[in-house]
């Protein structure tokens, strides 16, 4: 068990954290951090169990690289509409309030 | 020659996504009808090389795989970005004159729309495992771009919902791509097929696929993972829900089908192949019921989708295990099916835009009298309705009737009840917008006509749907060409 | 593409054409709108002349391509499909010029003669199609152009006419195309041909073959209104006069008889399907809704809905013409596809003459109408006769051909079975021709238009005259060549070779 | 004891999917990867252009994945600022009058910005690149807004805009150009390899530290929505 492997296990374990707060957690912001709890967990498993035999590949390095601005612009996509929209409609869930049209 | 085309497709939708950005909308649009026109030729050529000499792979920036990344230019590829060509300049072009100019966020529709384009050719031309991912993406946050553009509470709840469900699914998708690379050590798809043919199936890169194909069937919104869809369809401004419906959820499917038939075979499962399947009836079932209740015309018509949808997954089915042939009708079927729902669902989206700017309600009983005063429109939607039904000479038929072939072809007869019931619900939801446009007691009596030029585009993509029945040989036969075989290793 | 492809190909494209046309015409454009219907009708109707005299010389007139992976689209001209094509031809002519004076302005008549056109269009390839994978494209046109037609009134009882006749239509559609999916798959893209391509079958194909004949049936019968799986037919009646006419007269029931006639004659073929022991069972519920409609029709009061009933009953004269297994018989079957045509098309005429002059739905309003309307109720009565098979009209060829194919055979109970539903026609015609002549007009008409000389619209008075003495004269000169009944010798010739 | 069914389906749900994920990490571990695609990159580094192969595979070997995220990053720029409040930038809640952080600014915000310059040049031949440099500016512009200074440049307009698109644009460019010289889309030269990628990691970092500071500036919202299609307004 390498040192690297155990960065793999670890992004398991935060695998299914993230997960259970994105399901569970109903506040918007919360969510949104459990996603990317997830994410982290997601590029953990990559980097650490490709380069499972100790020397390093600069290949999944990059990809996280990558990965990470794309989680970071999507989060701050998030956030940006979240705060519009509680701006406009006072909400932090998604729950329906009665006087928006139900679809 | 092919360079160039390649340059073109891929370079010009970025491009002008940076020029839009820099102009408003009214100069935007005119640099946009520009762009169409290039895509379109460029489309066109890349499918004309491809149909003359068959496919091949492009390595961009002369690195091959598995070191760089490897575009791979086949039959069906060039057949989808030649339809989302067709498709996405007939929802711009709609757009252009759909979209009112005086209000200031909608300069921001161009550049979005564009990077929404490029994302789409990506995905269809994409041989890379993550470079799909990244496609996804510029394909999600556009579209939520899209949907959220200058909306108010509503719509902003719909894009929220939509983008983390979107994002969910593709970090399913990601973790999917870190355990094969860290299985195989390559990204390539072509690559990994070939490995997996060698060592033949592997737990952990079952558990892998699974993955991936949650992830991507969420962003398909399959059923039960289709809650995201209607608010977000439903809400957005038509010619935005035509993009959607018509190309936005093909691009996550077209990525399963592409994983489904290189791994499928090694990886895949009877229990995975007939459990796709059953959700994807299910859907069929279950989205027409809902379309025919809902209240609002353009939820009924983003429910539809939601059925329509369904019908792809039997795609798993059909073809696992499933005689060479069978498995290329199974195939031929969904990929008509793709095309003419793309066409049909498109051009829906845009008449029922036109048909709530008459009316000015967005209700199905506000319909009432409408076939006296906009019957254009109307035509156009129920030409597409016709497409949706499966009925002849529709695209929609000739991809039941292919799928009705390969389902008795591969003994799977539960799939006909699937089909034949299918196509009648969904007849249930389409007459009964018929209906209410037949009924003459209408008390409103003053219907605004919108331009002619916004009438005739639904129509055209109606008519393509309709039509596509008859030129499904043709259409088709373009996937059969002979591929030139790449992906390194 | 050569002429004799081209032919049939134009023959479907007239009226498709003249359909688009309409629909891109303004609405108040009616001038214009009726010479574009007039001309494709009688262009049609020329073309559909020349092909049957080719095909007389034994000419073939054939277009086709592969449309889906497998199937391939046919349309042909041959014997059969000419007598269809023939008569559809013809009675669409004749129907347009009643449907313009019968609509005269009344709203939505651009969409009204639009989906006319396109109904005619399907009707045309049906009778064209090559192959059944054809005749289902056109089967299912149809009924999506006949569904406007229904509802063209926007009430909410033609709204429901509409749902009822779509829910069974579809379904029917659905059943269709399972059967012919089914059958593909087991031996491929068969095309219609002369005695079928069963005749002889593998042992391990007669379970489904037998099972596909069976829903294929179910699915024709539908539209051809075979009992139990009539009951959209009389709520259908909510349509305007015209559409009734060419929905009972050519459209759609009788799209559902000709596919029964095409199916059993030059899919299975005759022998084959009576060795299967498939003929019995049809004839039985052909011979019951014979029976069963013409019952159901003395209890009529509205005078559209008794003709429906009839109808109903009607039809299944052509089924069990061919179930009677022998070349008369069968002969019986088809000619009367012609002659119930023009017979009944008569009568809706003179029904929607009445309506539109005199206001009159019922059958107790008629009292004395043939003072009011002598041409109108004479060509009533001649129709109502020649239903009843009084000869020498039209209806009496029918039922004498049927008759004695059937003692040809021994099956001495069909002619049973023609002599109760002549008594039952009868029975429910007799009381409405008296009315006509013999009582007095007990009260006003509900609502009288007048129109200077002639008794109606001149639009509305000429068609029902044309087709009555059609019915005369296909009665009295069946002999002649190119009689109806001769026509359909010469099909039966072909046909059944026994 | 349990609180609803759909909390423990949850709770079942995550730990299964904890634990076959864990047996497939567990699993691949124990099997060598066919491919070994470090001694690829390796044998390639020379024809890079840049000593460090993480830098080599992110903008030689895949330049397209970085052309493409960095669009997805220009996209959710153009989200934010769509949403931005057009008349003023002053937010109050943005305002802080913390003398410390004045001081703070004073030292800091140059340090960073060296900072920055510093790991956007390390990128070439040690861990470092534009995106962790545009991050450090990025940050330093967060700071200096904290502290008020009004920076009027961000207020959407064609400037802001301008700033958003360049690096993207030029990146662009660039493949554009390779295909002008013949080679494959987005196959630099030879002979500029190292130039160009370093013009592209400048500029690049460029636009990152402008779109992320335009989505922290901008994020304010304004009152502009229009109902759905077919609603009264």
């Amino acid at each position: 068990m390498t040192s690297s492997l155990l960065y793999a296990f670890a992004g398991v374990a935060l695998c299914g954290i993230g997960l259970f707060g994105f399901i569970r957690l109903r506040h918007l912001l919360r969510k949104l951090m459990a996603f990317n709890l997830m994410g982290s967990g997601v590029f953990l498993v990559m980097v650490g169990l490709a380069q499972r035999q100790g020397e390093p590949d600069p290949v999944p390095q990059a990809l996280v690289l990558t990965g990470i601005v794309v989680a970071i612009a999507a989060t701050a996509l998030a956030v940006v509409l979240i705060r519009r929209y509680y701006h406009l409609s006072g909400q932090t869930t998604l729950d329906e309030s009665p006087k928006e049209p139900s679809q | 020659m092919t360079l160039w085309l390649m340059a073109g497709l891929l370079f010009t939708p970025l491009a002008w996504a940076v020029l839009t950005l820099l102009m408003d909308f009214r100069k935007g649009r005119v640099v946009t009808w520009l762009g169409m026109l290039v895509q379109l030729l460029v489309s066109l050529g890349l499918w004309a090389v491809v149909a003359g000499d068959g496919g091949f792979h492009y390595a961009l920036g002369g690195w091959q795989a598995p070191l760089g990344i490897e575009l791979r230019v086949d039959g069906l590829a060039v057949t989808f970005v030649l339809l989302t060509a067709l498709v996405a300049a007939a929802c711009g072009w709609h757009a252009s004159i759909y979209l009112d100019p005086a209000k200031s966020w909608h300069r921001y529709f161009w550049p979005l729309y564009w990077f929404l384009w490029a994302g789409l050719n990506a995905v269809w031309l994409g041989g890379d495992l993550f470079n799909l991912y990244v496609g996804l993406e510029l394909i999600s946050l556009s579209a939520v771009g899209l949907v959220a553009l200058g909306g108010q509470a509503a719509a902003l709840r719909a894009a929220i919902r939509y983008l983390l469900a979107a994002l969910l699914g593709s970090l399913a998708y990601l973790l999917g791509v870190a355990l094969i690379y860290g299985q195989s050590g390559s990204l390539s798809l072509a690559g990994i097929a070939r490995l997996t043919e060698q060592s033949g199936g592997d737990p952990g890169l079952a558990f892998a696929l699974m993955l991936m194909m949650f992830g991507l069937a969420l962003k398909t919104a399959l059923f039960p993972l289709h809650r995201w869809l209607p608010p977000a369809h439903g809400i957005a401004k038509s010619p935005v829900s035509a993009l959607l419906s018509a190309l936005v959820v093909k691009a996550s499917f077209y990525i399963a089908a592409r994983l489904w038939l290189e791994l499928g075979d090694e990886l895949g499962s009877y229990a995975l192949a007939q459990g796709m399947g059953l959700l994807g009836g299910t859907a069929v079932i279950w989205g027409s019921w809902r379309a025919f209740l809902q209240p609002k015309l353009k939820q009924v018509v983003a429910y539809s989708s939601v059925a329509q949808i369904g019908y792809l997954f039997l795609l798993f089915p059909l073809t696992w295990g499933a005689s060479e042939a069978v498995s290329m009708q199974a195939q031929q079927g969904i990929t008509l099916q793709v095309i003419s729902h793309a066409l049909a669902k498109a051009a829906m989206f845009l008449a029922a835009g036109n048909l709530i700017m008459s009316v000015g309600s967005n209700r199905v009983e506000a319909l009432a009298g409408v076939s006296r005063f906009l019957p254009f429109s109307l035509f156009s939607f129920g030409l597409a309705g016709v497409s949706l039904m499966g009925l002849p000479p529709s695209g929609g038929f000739a991809a039941k009737w292919l799928l009705l072939q390969a389902s008795l072809g591969s003994g799977q007869w539960w799939w006909l009840v699937v089909l034949l019931l299918g196509g009648l619900l969904s007849a249930g939801y389409v007459f009964r917008i018929y209906r209410a446009s037949f009924v003459e007691d209408s008390d409103i009596d003053h219907f605004y006509h919108p331009p002619r030029s916004l009438e005739v585009i639904p129509m055209i993509l109606a008519l393509l749907s309709l039509g596509l029945g008859l030129a499904a040989e043709s259409v088709l036969s373009i996937m059969a060409l002979p591929f030139e075989e790449g992906g390194g290793v | 593409m050569t002429s004799s492809a081209l032919l049939p190909v134009a023959a479907l494209m007239t009226s498709l054409m003249a359909s688009v046309i309409i629909f891109a015409l303004p609405e108040k454009n009616y001038r214009l709108r009726t010479l574009i219907n007039l001309a494709a009708a009688i262009l049609k109707l020329t073309l559909v002349v020349v092909m049957v005299w080719g095909v007389m010389q034994g000419r073939e007139y054939e277009a086709a391509f592969t449309m889906v992976p497998g199937v391939e689209f046919v349309l042909r001209a041959d014997a059969l499909a000419m007598l269809f094509a023939g008569l559809s031809a013809l009675l669409w002519l004749l129907t347009t010029i009643y449907a313009v004076g019968y609509l005269e302005n009344s709203p939505n008549r651009s969409r009204f003669f639009g989906f006319f056109s396109l109904c005619v269009a399907s009707t045309m390839g049906i009778a064209l199609a090559g192959n059944l994978f054809t005749f289902f494209l056109f089967y299912e046109m149809l009924t999506l152009s006949t569904y406007p037609l229904v509802v063209h009134r926007g009430t909410p009882k033609a709204l429901r006419a509409g749902r009822t006749y779509i829910i069974y239509t579809l379904t029917g559609g659905a059943v269709l195309l399972l059967a012919i999916a089914w059958l593909h798959g087991l031996v491929g893209d068969l095309r219609f041909q002369e005695g079928g391509h069963f005749a002889d079958l593998a042992p391990s194909l007669e379970g489904p073959v037998t099972m596909i004949f069976v829903l294929l049936i179910t699915g024709l019968g539908v539209k051809a209104a075979l009992v139990p799986l009539h009951g959209w037919l009389p709520q259908a009646m909510v349509a305007p006069a015209p559409v009734s006419a060419l929905l009972h007269a050519v459209a759609v029931v009788k799209a559902g008889a000709f596919g029964i006639i095409r199916v059993v004659f030059e899919l299975y073929g005759l022998e084959a399907t009576s060795d299967l022991g498939l003929l019995m069972g049809l004839a039985a519920v052909a011979a019951f809704t014979i029976i069963y409609g013409s019952t159901r029709a003395l209890f009529q009061v509205d005078l559209k809905r008794r003709l429906a009933f009839s109808t109903i009953s009607q039809v299944s004269y052509i089924v069990l013409g061919l179930c009677l297994f022998g070349p008369v018989g069968a002969a019986g079957g088809l000619v009367h596809l012609v002659h119930q045509g023009i017979m009944k098309i008569t009568l809706f005429f003179c029904a929607g003459n009445y309506a539109e002059t005199l206001g009159v739905h019922c059958i107790d309003e008629l009292d004395g109408a043939g003072k009011r309307m002598p041409a109108t109720s004479m060509a009533f009565t001649l129709g109502a006769f020649g239903m009843i098979g009084a000869p020498p009209l039209a209806g009496f060829i029918t039922k004498w051909t049927m008759g004695t194919g059937a003692l040809a055979v021994g099956m001495d109970w069909v002619v049973a079975v023609l002599v109760a539903s002549s008594l039952l026609n009868a029975a429910y015609f007799l009381p409405i021709l008296h009315r006509l002549w013999f009582a007095p007009q007990s009260r006003p008409w509900p609502e009288e238009r007048r129109w200077g000389r002639l008794e109606t619209s001149s639009w509305l008075f000429w068609p029902p005259m044309v087709t009555v003495v059609l019915t005369v004269l296909f009665g009295v000169f069946a002999a002649l060549p190119f009689s109806p009944l001769s026509w359909v010798e010469l099909i039966v010739l072909r046909e059944v070779a026994l | 004891m349990m609180r609803s069914p759909g909390l423990v389906l949850a709770i079942v749900g995550c730990l299964a999917f904890t634990a076959g994920l864990a047996a497939a990490v567990g699993h691949i571990a124990g099997t060598p990867a066919p491919v070994s695609l470090p001694d690829v990159v390796v044998d390639h580094l020379a024809a890079s252009g840049v000593e460090h192969p993480v830098t080599a595979v992110l903008l030689n070997f895949r330049s397209y994945d970085t052309l493409l995220e960095i669009g997805v990053l220009v996209i959710a720029g153009i989200a934010g600022i769509s949403m931005a409040r057009t008349t003023s930038l002053e937010d109050p809640e943005l305002r802080t009058t913390d003398s410390l952080l004045y001081a703070l600014q004073r030292w800091f915000v140059p340090l960073m910005l060296m900072l920055a310059g510093y790991l956007l040049w390390a990128g070439s031949d040690r861990p470092g690149g534009a995106f962790q440099a545009g991050a450090v500016l990025a940050a330093s512009g967060v700071m200096m807004r904290l502290g008020g200074i009004p920076m009027e440049f961000l207020r959407p307009g064609l400037l802001l805009r301008i700033g958003l698109a360049l690096g993207f644009a030029v990146f662009l460019l660039v493949a554009l150009a390779s295909a002008f010289g013949g080679e494959a889309f987005l196959a630099y030269p030879k002979a500029f390899t190292k130039p160009l990628i370093m013009t592209i990691e400048t500029l690049l970092t460029f636009s990152i530290a402008m779109v992320l500071l335009a989505l922290f500036v901008s994020a304010p919202v304004n009152q502009a929505q229009e109902p759905e299609e077919g609603e009264q307004k």
